[in-house]
């Protein structure tokens, strides 16, 4: 037991700085495509910092605390299962399928909360997100199960073994690149940005879930982007790009994906809800079917 | 009709509110880090009442941009910490301004643009527009002009970050420390029956902001007709009025 | 077992009682009533006893006057004779006709119906079946136009000239068997069968027997007289003719197919009407719309499955045609009493469970017998005619199948009906309300139903031994032949 | 087997003969005294206290069978028309058993509270509920294949009688229910009597025997019948469309116990004869010719498609009682794929779920009833904001959305684990893809069904609505605690599930307390659930610790745009929760399967209609020559033919 | 530039109008208020001039009398017909054109918010855009604007030392 203590402190810790560096990264890619100069280094402290420090905090009944508490509560419980170079955590305890379901837990947590502010605009927007969730979780869990039969194994830290066994040529990209390429586009959708941002959609429905979170909730959701970021792209990461031989090397990798998917996200308009579905329904589907496919062949 | 005000000089300099007795170090400085950081980060709220709104674009995107110190645009009042008045105010969008000011988060913060905000600007002699800001609403900063440069915008932003980091900003508190000469003013346009969804006394109770000047004629003008409980609805609610039809 | 006189009662009693009824009938009005039933009463008495006798020293056997076989007529009485005609006793007593009218025409025509029914299951002698089949035919034109109403007597002229019909090509049937094996008597016939009426004149003869007897079973093609006569008979005369009589004709070709002409041509005749009987009633009641018509239907479709039972050859096939005869006269009749009281369209008898709860629920616990719910009778008769079906060639697997899809959509209909007395509203003016005395009958049926479930085994053993002992050709022969001094 | 009791002392006394017999004479005195005393308002009390004691004799049961016993038999046994007829209580029965009588204790503790004095004739529905579970104990105990029937004829009977009990509409489902039942019925009992004509007997033995002696053809017709027959009861894909309105229409209680366990009776047949007696390996060696599929696919898919179908038509429902019931026959694809993987973890998973399900399904069900009881209506369209009206309601209801849809903390994801693990151990992805599909939807479904209830604005109408009263909200908190207590430490259901799966045959799963550990990826709710309540601790620490105090307003100050909300503006966001996904997945419902069902109904109407014309010619003579020169030819032709 | 030839022949059918050319595509009509609804019927009927843009309201207060112009547009002869009627300033009544042209009801409905013109037979005639206004119709000449202000409003008397010098020199405000 004492010997996951210091994992339960700091993997979680881990997660969010280098969330922080991954929020820092995403605005800063978007001032540069923006030809602007962009926030000063500190500037997501700076925000979260300021949210926690509002004088007045309203809160809209007891659902709507209790969510912030299961939002964080369960990113903290992800991290926890996400083995990061350094510390395994409980991954022998829960394998990937119970991460994924983990991952649910707090967006179900936020939707129970944006549901107990009673604001129309929050309620379309858990809607919209919940169905952008239908969306990109297909195409990611034919990713996900093509890889778990490559691998033949659903403990993360096995996979990792794998993939590290033959260096980069026993990659998951490298072995299977249709699922990677295709996991990709889902993990993109995932990650709630540009092409896929319908249920924050701040003209029509004023940042949807967060358009009654304010002070210490707002400064909730900001460490909650940061930590999803990170956690889609460890998982990602972990899956396909052969997870982390050491520090440095992994967190270059995790940067990487999140820069791609922040590279094409300011490129893009938004996508309305259906034609979102019809295309992550084709195109990523189609493709990681084909790795499945694939996979399932030899 | 309303009382004439007497004359009031340059607001006068209002030195760090002290809290409640004297605080530990440890407070003082959580709050010297809370101020350094609430000056670095401000969301301002979209509010476009007026013609100064075409200002705003360029202070925000690539020519002036004020990411570089923190500002970012936020679209609902709950989230956002300033509260742009960008020129003339109509009566009627007064009544949201002030529903938007009170659903802002305190500190919250109120820049007025150009003189339509300070004096009435060009439409002083108007029957329908109201001609000063801070009678309603507690305004920060006021930049004259009618409709002030992107550079004056940026101007105003870099002052108000030196206020809030020195602690000076603190018009909000003034709301609800004089929240009846407020109410006051506002009845007086609008008239008795004006309330707003927000209940700003328990709030100033809640956070003990509550002065003598909170409660008075006014409010108990408003704890009489406004009825926060769910089932009764006001008759003259603004804009609730029975004869709202359509055209046949 | 020796010649025993006494097999002559049940036939002799009635049409004594009937000729002198009417006499009686003139010197008091009221005495014509009570000599009827004190009549069916002494024939009673005495089957029972014969039948006793029968069970306790098997089959008797007489001829009359002492003539030999090819000449003499010969009664053969063996257990299933016996057990049919205590049922057409008990049956004619259930449902003597209540009525105080003084005419002594039904009560004259009854006692013929009883002693030529009784005289139709124990005549061992072709020609013999034939006269005794015309009295029951007569009996039941007249008793069938004593209602009364011009429907009735359209109806019964119909049937009249049906059975008719019916008659005379059996009559051909007759002679062309007489003209084959030169003997009209079963034992001979059984014995020179498998020679003489091999080829086509046998087939021919048995189809036009079959066509003959089939009339008045409610066999496919020509039983399209029922649906007329039960919705217009009076409702013991219904009762009657389809619980017991529609039975005799039954056992009548059980007789014909297991001793004269056992081929499996005529087996598969049998299947076939039986199988489009149960079809034909089965569809055609689920779309009649009251109550009376549909359960004229559901006992065409219900003759049909007893003839798909006794068309299987062996004691199993006969077993189960027995059981669900049996069955059917306990159901059907009760049935008949619910639907002589609650006339017209079903939707208006919604409901009918407010009215009288009682006659309700004894409609849901008929219905759920004749379709086969398992405590019930029903459904061991079911399980008797499926075991014996699925135990002989697919063609039966077939009829098998078809009798469990009519059990479906019996279900169907029945429950639908039951669904208008539990559920509908109480609109219009609703099922009428039951007199106590009229459903007397009904109830008793329902009990005898419900002390049947308990005695499941020994009546289950009591019918597969009286299978066995109709199915034992030579013994039968041998008896009628030796025994018949 | 850990955790009960391992010591033999008092139940060895006990002469287990007659275990079984306490157990169907309590059931059949409950029943038949329900009837006689049923007007009373105690008798609801009685038969809570008597389940309660049946629960009991099931707990010793339990443990003799644990302890190796093979069944329980019973003195009870007849011999009608050369068949004899027994029962006795095998492993897998009494795990169905357990789940009956529990699920009867708790929907009798609910009626006999303040909602059944509400009702009309709520001492016939005891009565109705009491023989129910006589019906199904005669079903689980059956000892061959007769009994199978009868007690299979019994349990949709008694269904049938307590469907009705709903008035108007309810009659109307049940009257199509009652068909289904009727023709699956038939169907089993075709099968059983094949199954006799090759064997001569009527035992389970004998149905072993038979498919060893019989051809291919013929055990295809056997799958097919029993497959069909009692897939009828488990609303299999092709036979579903009867259960949604025959159980929504149920008055409350009693369709929460019909929801909970009375489709599953249609799986433990299914179980029994399939899988247990015939044996995966048979069925999986029955080759569809020119496919890969074997008629253990075939079933396997048709679960899969039984999963996700139902599921996503659950999402387009607008009554909340509709919406759950299609989510019961969605659930019950889940179980039969389970079990059918064939691997100890999926027969395990399987059975879990079955556990599983009827705790969370029957609280769900116990939730929306109080709902209807406190605001008259169950229209998700009608309802909204009730979270600060009812809140034990609501924790119900969450708690029971969890577990259903499969998340975490609740019992319900431990079963959706192990059968994921087995199907993606035994290499099926894309049946797996179609599970996690299903989940996905059932999570929409759910959220839109709390949310349309207890979220968002709460009506003006709704104002002065209390809580729904301690007799019906006692029972369904324990229900959802059980589902937590499962989920948190599932070892407990496994010990259970072990004995049933012992019965089944095949080797046992090896499994703790907190759950199971294998080589390729293992799973520790322990760890798991603890981490999770840990991490949400440390959540409401930085929640109440780093921000200021909270103040609470009240749901008019919101913003709006700059609008002004009031109470006589209706804003909840509830008519069509999803509008993108219904103009993608709208066109996909074209209820084929609905125009099916009514083309049979009118080709029935047709034929009935044929036959009575044959009936009406009138011209007698005419006819009958033709009957007779018909007959001729037909015997002419027959004799000629050897 | 001349009146195109139908138009001309149409508006000299009418009694006692007098016809004035203001550029080549508007012409200015004068009529008697009564006749008013038959000019816009004939216009609408024969040539087309179905598009009627706006109504406005000139408040002569000396001669105590309402101004009320009608523009209306033909597409046909791609022309603006102004129809000017004077209606007395007291009772301020007048009948609505709503039947035959829809856009009236808005501009009968802002006339009488500004002006306090009656129209009968107006579809609706509730406050329209100065819902919380209670004072006159503030656009009649009559309704001092300065007066109300100063009495309603206060000011900011900022008197910064660099104005002082200005005023000092004769410049400022008034």
């Amino acid at each position: 037991m004492m010997s996951y203590v210091a994992d339960f402190i700091f993997m979680p810790l881990i997660a969010f700085v280098t969330g922080l560096g991954l929020v820092l990264m995403a605005r800063r890619v978007r001032a540069k495509i923006e030809r602007r100069v962009g926030p000063p280094v500190l500037q997501p402290i700076y925000d979260i910092v300021k949210l926690y420090a509002k004088k007045t905090q309203i809160s809209h009944g007891i659902m709507h605390d209790l969510s912030i508490m299961m939002l964080l509560g369960g990113f903290i419980t992800a991290e926890i299962f996400l083995p990061v170079p350094g510390f395994d955590g409980l991954a022998g305890e829960g394998d990937l399928i119970t991460l994924i379901y983990i991952m649910m837990v707090p967006m179900l947590g936020l939707a129970l909360g944006v549901g107990s502010c009673a604001n129309p605009n929050g309620s379309i927007g858990i809607s919209r997100a919940l169905t952008a969730m239908l969306a990109y979780d297909i195409p990611f869990i034919i990713a996900v199960t093509g890889a778990c039969m490559a691998y033949g194994t659903t403990n993360l830290i096995e996979i990792v073994q794998i993939q590290q066994a033959g260096g980069p040529a026993s990659w998951g990209a490298a072995t299977m690149p249709l699922l990677a390429f295709g996991g990709l586009l889902a993990v993109h959708g995932m990650m709630g940005k540009e092409p896929f941002e319908i249920y924050i959609a701040p003209a029509e429905i004023a940042t949807g879930p967060m358009v009654e979170m304010s002070g210490k909730y707002m400064g909730a959701l900001f460490i909650m982007q940061c930590f999803q970021l990170y956690t889609i792209g460890v998982i990602y990461t972990t899956l396909f790009l052969g997870g982390g031989e050491n520090w440095p090397f992994f967190l270059a990798k995790v940067f990487a994906v999140v820069f791609i998917s922040v590279a094409v996200t300011n490129v893009y308009g938004r996508f309305k809800t259906d034609t979102m579905i019809r295309w992550m329904w084709k195109w990523p589907t189609g493709i990681a079917l084909a790795g499945l496919a694939l996979v399932m062949a030899n | 009709m309303s009382d004439k005000l007497p004359v009031i000089e340059d607001q006068p300099e209002i030195c760090r509110s002290v809290d409640a007795g004297e605080r530990s170090v440890w407070t003082r400085v959580m709050n010297r880090f809370a101020d350094h950081c609430r000056a670095r980060s401000l969301f301002v709220l979209h509010y476009c009442t007026g013609c100064g709104a075409i200002e705003l674009p360029p202070t925000i995107t690539s020519r002036f941009d004020m990411e570089r110190v923190g500002v970012s645009p936020m679209v609902t009042p709950r989230q956002a910490d300033i509260l742009l008045i960008t020129g003339y105010l109509s009566i009627k969008t007064l009544k949201r301004v002030i529903l938007s000011y009170e659903q802002m988060q305190s500190p919250k913060y109120v820049i007025g643009f150009g003189s339509c905000t300070i004096n009435g600007g060009m439409y002083w002699n108007s029957y329908a527009t109201v001609k000063r800001l801070d009678q309603y609403i507690p305004a920060d900063l006021f930049i004259a002009g009618c409709m002030p440069r992107p550079e004056a915008v940026q101007q105003v932003l870099l002052k108000l970050m030196e206020d809030i980091d020195a602690g000076k900003a603190n018009g909000w508190q003034d709301y609800y420390n004089n929240y009846d000469r407020y109410l006051g003013n506002q009845q007086a346009l609008f008239g008795e029956s004006w309330h707003t969804p927000t209940d700003v006394i328990a709030e100033a109770k809640h956070y003990g902001y509550l002065a003598d000047g909170t409660m008075g004629r006014h409010t108990d003008l408003l704890l009489k007709r406004a009825d926060y409980a769910l089932d009764r609805v006001p008759e003259d609610y603004p804009e609730r009025g029975k004869n709202e039809r359509r055209l046949p | 077992m020796n010649t025993v006189p006494q097999i002559i009662f049940p036939v002799a009693i009635p049409l004594i009682a009937a000729f002198l009824l009417p006499i009686a009938g003139r010197c008091h009005a009221g005495f014509g009533r009570i000599f009827g039933r004190a009549a069916v009463l002494v024939t009673f008495l005495a089957s029972a006893l014969l039948a006793w006798q029968v069970a306790g020293a098997g089959p008797a056997s007489s001829a009359m006057g002492g003539f030999k076989a090819p000449l003499g007529i010969v009664f053969y009485a063996d257990n299933l004779a016996m057990a049919f005609v205590l049922l057409l006793n008990i049956g004619v007593w259930l449902f003597w006709p209540s009525g105080d009218e003084d005419r002594s025409g039904p009560y004259t025509l009854l006692l013929t119906l009883l002693g030529g029914g009784a005289g139709l299951v124990l005549s061992g002698d072709l020609f013999n079946i034939f006269v005794f089949y015309e009295i029951v035919a007569v009996a039941s034109y007249g008793l069938a136009a004593s209602g009364g109403s011009a429907a009735g007597f359209g109806a019964s002229l119909r049937y009249l000239l049906l059975s008719a019909l019916g008659s005379s090509l059996a009559l051909m049937g007759i002679a062309l068997v007489y003209a084959a094996a030169g003997t009209l008597n079963l034992a001979d016939l059984a014995l020179l069968a498998p020679d003489v009426l091999r080829g086509p004149p046998g087939a021919a003869a048995f189809l036009l027997l079959l066509i003959g007897f089939g009339v008045k079973a409610e066999l496919f093609p020509v039983n399209s007289w029922v649906p007329e006569i039960y919705a217009s008979a009076p409702v013991r005369v219904t009762s009657l003719l389809a619980g017991i009589v529609s039975k005799l004709a039954l056992i009548v070709i059980l007789r014909f197919l297991v001793l004269v002409f056992p081929m499996p041509s005529a087996y598969g005749l049998l299947l076939t009407l039986g199988i489009l009987g149960v079809l034909a009633g089965e569809l055609a009641a689920y779309r009649a719309r009251d109550l009376n018509s549909t359960f004229a239907w559901s006992s065409i479709a219900q003759l049909g499955v007893i003839a798909i039972a006794f068309s299987i050859p062996g004691p199993a096939g006969i077993a189960a045609g027995i059981a669900l005869a049996l069955h059917h006269a306990v159901v059907k009749p009760a049935f008949f009493f619910i639907a002589d009281k609650w006339r017209g369209d079903v939707k208006l008898l919604s409901g009918g469970a407010r009215t009288s709860p009682l006659v309700a629920a004894l409609f849901v616990l008929l219905s759920l017998s004749i379709i086969g719910i398992p405590p019930l009778p029903g459904f061991w008769a079911k399980y008797l005619l499926l075991d014996a079906a699925f135990s002989s060639s697919p063609a039966y697997w077939l009829a098998a199948a078809v009798v469990l899809a009519g059990a479906v959509v019996e279900g169907a209909y029945l429950f639908r009906a039951a669904g208008f007395f539990y559920g509908g509203p109480q609109k219009g003016r609703g099922a009428a309300l039951f007199m106590p005395g009229e459903l007397v009958p009904a109830f008793v049926l329902g009990a005898v139903l419900l002390v049947a479930m308990f005695a499941i085994a020994p009546l289950g053993a009591y019918i597969t031994s009286m299978a066995v002992q109709a199915a034992d050709v030579p013994a039968i022969a041998a008896q009628i032949l030796l025994g018949g001094n | 087997m850990s955790l009960l009791l391992r010591r033999r002392f008092f139940w060895e006394e006990i002469d287990l003969m007659s275990l079984l017999d306490i157990l169907l004479l309590v059931a059949a005195l409950l029943a038949s005294g329900l009837f006689v005393l049923g007007r009373g308002s105690f008798a609801g009390w009685l038969a809570t206290v008597v389940y309660g004691l049946m629960l009991a004799v099931l707990a010793i049961a339990g443990l003799a069978l644990d302890s190796g016993v093979a069944f329980i038999p019973s003195a009870m046994s007849f011999e009608i028309l050369g068949r004899n007829l027994g029962w006795r209580l095998d492993g897998l029965g009494w795990f169905f058993a357990l789940l009956t009588v529990g699920a009867a204790f708790f929907a009798s503790w609910y009626g006999s509270g303040e909602w059944g004095r509400k009702q009309k004739r709520m001492g016939l529905q005891h009565a109705l509920l009491a023989l129910n579970v006589l019906a199904m104990l005669l079903l689980l105990s059956s000892g061959d294949l007769l009994s199978l029937f009868i007690g299979w004829e019994l349990v949709s009977w008694a269904a049938f009688a307590i469907m009705t009990q709903g008035g108007g509409p309810a009659v109307a489902a049940a009257y199509r229910y009652m068909i289904y039942a009727l023709a699956g019925a038939m169907a089993v009992f075709a099968a059983i009597m094949l199954v006799q004509n090759v064997t001569g007997g009527l035992g389970f033995a004998d149905l072993q025997t038979a498919i060893s002696a019989m051809s291919t053809a013929q055990v295809w017709v056997l799958f097919i019948l029993f497959a069909a027959g009692f897939g009828v009861k488990m609303a299999l894909m092709p036979f579903h469309l009867w259960q949604a309105p025959a159980y929504s229409e149920t008055p409350g209680a009693s369709s929460a116990f019909l929801n909970a366990v009375s489709a599953r009776m249609g799986l433990f047949a299914l179980i029994l004869v399939l899988v247990k007696l015939t044996g995966l390996e048979a069925l999986g060696s029955l080759a569809i010719p020119f496919t890969f599929m074997s008629a253990k696919s075939a079933l396997m898919w048709v679960a899969a498609i039984t999963m996700v179908v139902p599921t996503f038509i659950a999402l387009m429902q607008t009554d909340a009682r509709m919406l759950l019931t299609w989510h019961g026959i969605g659930q019950g694809g889940y179980m039969l794929l389970g079990v059918l993987v064939g691997t100890s973890l999926g027969t395990a998973g399987g059975l879990m779920h079955v556990f599983n399900y009827a705790t969370y399904q029957a609280a769900l069900f116990l939730a929306v009833t109080a709902v209807i009881h406190r605001a008259g209506t169950s229209d998700l369209d009608e309802l909204g904001g009730l979270i600060t009206r009812m809140p034990w309601t609501y924790v119900t209801l969450l708690m029971g959305i969890i577990g259903l849809a499969g998340l975490p903390p609740m019992n319900g994801f431990v079963s959706k684990w192990m059968i994921y693990k087995s199907l993606l151990d035994g290499g099926q992805p894309l049946l797996l893809i179609m599970a996690f599909a299903a989940t996905l939807g059932t999570i929409l479904s759910v959220y839109k069904l709390i949310h349309n209830i207890f979220l968002g604005q709460l009506r003006r109408e709704h104002q002065h609505l209390k809580e729904a009263p301690v007799s019906m909200v006692l029972p369904m908190l324990i229900l959802a605690g059980i589902g937590f207590v499962t989920g948190f430490m599932p070892g407990l259901a496994l010990n259970i599930t072990d004995i049933a799966q012992r019965a089944i045959g095949g080797d046992m799963l090896p499994h703790h307390l907190g759950g199971v550990t294998l080589a390729t990826g293992s799973l520790n709710m322990l760890w798991v659930v603890g981490v999770l309540i840990g991490a949400i601790g440390a959540g409401a620490l930085i929640f109440y610790l780093l921000g200021n105090r909270r103040y609470e307003v009240h749901q008019f100050d919101n913003y709006a745009g700059g609008h002004f909300l009031s109470a006589d503006i209706r804003y909840h966001f509830s008519h069509e929760f999803y509008p993108g996904l219904a103009r993608v997945i709208g066109p996909w419902y074209r209820g084929s399967i609905v125009r099916a069902e009514q083309g049979i109904g009118i080709l029935v109407n047709v034929a009935g209609d044929l036959w009575q014309a044959v009936f009406r010619v009138a011209y007698t003579p005419l006819y009958m020559l033709l009957v007779v020169v018909l007959g001729l030819v037909f015997t002419g032709s027959w004799g000629i033919v050897p | 530039m001349s009146i195109p030839a139908k138009l001309n022949d149409v508006l000299h059918e009418m009694p006692g109008i007098k016809v004035r050319m203001m550029n080549e595509r508007r012409v200015r009509v004068d009529l008697s208020p009564d006749t008013l609804p038959a000019l816009l019927e004939i216009l609408k009927g024969r040539l087309g001039y179905c598009h009627l843009s706006a109504i406005s309201c000139v408040d002569w207060v000396q001669t105590d009398q309402f101004e009320l112009v009608y523009h209306v547009w033909s597409h046909m002869l791609k022309t603006m017909v102004s129809a000017h009627i004077f209606i007395s300033r007291q009772p301020g009544q007048f009948i609505s054109v709503y039947d035959i042209h829809a856009p009236a009801g808005f501009f009968e409905r802002d006339i009488h918010e500004m002006f306090g013109v009656h129209f009968e037979g107006a579809p609706n005639l509730n406050k329209f855009i100065l819902t919380s206004w209670g004072g006159p119709p503030p656009m009649l000449k009559s309704f001092n604007t300065r007066e109300y202000v100063e009495k309603t409003f206060d000011w900011v008397q900022y008197s910064p030392d660099w104005l002082k010098d200005i005023e000092a020199k004769g410049g400022g405000i008034d």
